[in-house]
């Protein structure tokens, strides 16, 4: 099964890892990634901006690029768009496979490709102001470690 | 008509997420707009789509009559 | 937050990853993996059981390890012990951390360890009986990986 | 009078998770065992607690009344 959501409000992840989960009797694990807004440097809030048309049609094109390279069971990939808070999940990703390497390294791959190329444009508020956040040469060589 | 859908930081430089502007040649259409949105717009690292389609060649574009032409900035690391 | 439970019913792994999330506010992310009993090769139930005076200490002594050697804010350790069908969760490993890479590597060592190092012994029923399953080689390699 | 408790394998073999044994030398205690029971307790590959400790050694082991000394054969994989 391959599950992909684009959220405008928040969710909590053991909602749907459940379901997800359950849709799969007899699996040998999933292994699960949740993202959270991060508490630090005075940030207040973050807004993520995506563009209808790209970016939930890229994700899936990202769920089964995982789901061929990978022996899984299903892939699970949420994420947020709208402002959101510190401390609220913004991606979840979860994948099921009858083995452990197989679904830790679905998760690890969509991670790494979701920050890097998927169709989102963040600001965050500090001080009261909206700021862009520019892309970084880091999720780069994360993407690069699996071509 | 066509609408111009802009993304990210250019969305802060046009002061607005979309524009209707008329249709025809897009060099035409950037000539009106003000200087440093067609600028901004023209960056080398700003991919567009148009009607929902990457394009890889951003040469010869015309827009047509309910066309939306999206201008992409490079995406937000996370 | 180390926390470490051995569990001798049936659990839902959601239940205790939205507690230990909520002990961690504005954390980067949480990693986690739940292992189920595979419903293969005609396994009707599974029976684990432990050595109380080694088998949690053992773990609590892996949930420090894991700690010290990455950067955690906290990690949870859930293993099942008693007699378990097909589909139920056995082990549910979390890491919560600032950096995903962190809570990735130390779920995927703690897991390496709980299945070669740790105080169980199991027995599976196929066919009406009860068989020892005896140790995997494979599964010291997976641990070797952390040498 | 002690415990001596059996994990994994051993409590089939020994048809009982535990049995309650006189104190004594550890061998005293092993021959008055079924011999397959002390042939497959002395298997290299069963570790020895006792009192909740492994131990590294097992020679010139005595078990004094209230000991509790466990066999822990390999653990399984899965």
């Amino acid at each position: 099964m391959i599950d992909v959501r684009l959220l405008d409000r928040p969710f909590i992840p053991g909602a749907f890892i459940g379901a997800f989960t359950h849709a799969h009797p007899g699996l040998g694990g999933v292994c699960t990634f949740v993202g959270e807004v991060r508490s630090e440097d005075g940030v207040e809030a973050l807004e993520l901006s995506h563009y209808a048309p790209l970016t939930l049609p890229g994700m899936q094109a990202l769920a089964q690029r995982a789901a061929g390279r990978f022996d899984l069971m299903g892939i699970l990939i949420l994420h947020r768009t709208g402002v959101l808070h510190p401390g609220e999940p913004i991606v979840c990703v979860s994948a099921a496979a009858t083995h452990r390497r197989a679904a830790f390294d679905a998760v690890d791959f969509a991670m790494d490709h979701l920050k890097s190329d998927s169709w989102f444009w963040k600001r965050e508020k500090r001080g009261g102001e909206w700021h862009w956040i520019e892309p970084r040469a880091e999720d780069h060589a994360d993407k690069a470690r699996w071509d | 008509m066509a609408k111009l859908v802009f993304l990210g930081r250019l969305q802060s430089v046009a002061g607005e997420a979309e524009r209707t502007v008329a249709s025809g040649p897009l060099e035409t259409v950037l000539a009106a707009l003000e200087p440093d949105l067609s600028l901004a717009l023209l960056d080398e690292r700003v991919r567009f789509a148009l009607n929902g389609t990457l394009l890889g060649d951003h040469g010869g574009i015309v827009l047509s009559p309910g066309d939306e032409l999206a201008f992409l900035p490079p995406v937000s690391g996370g």
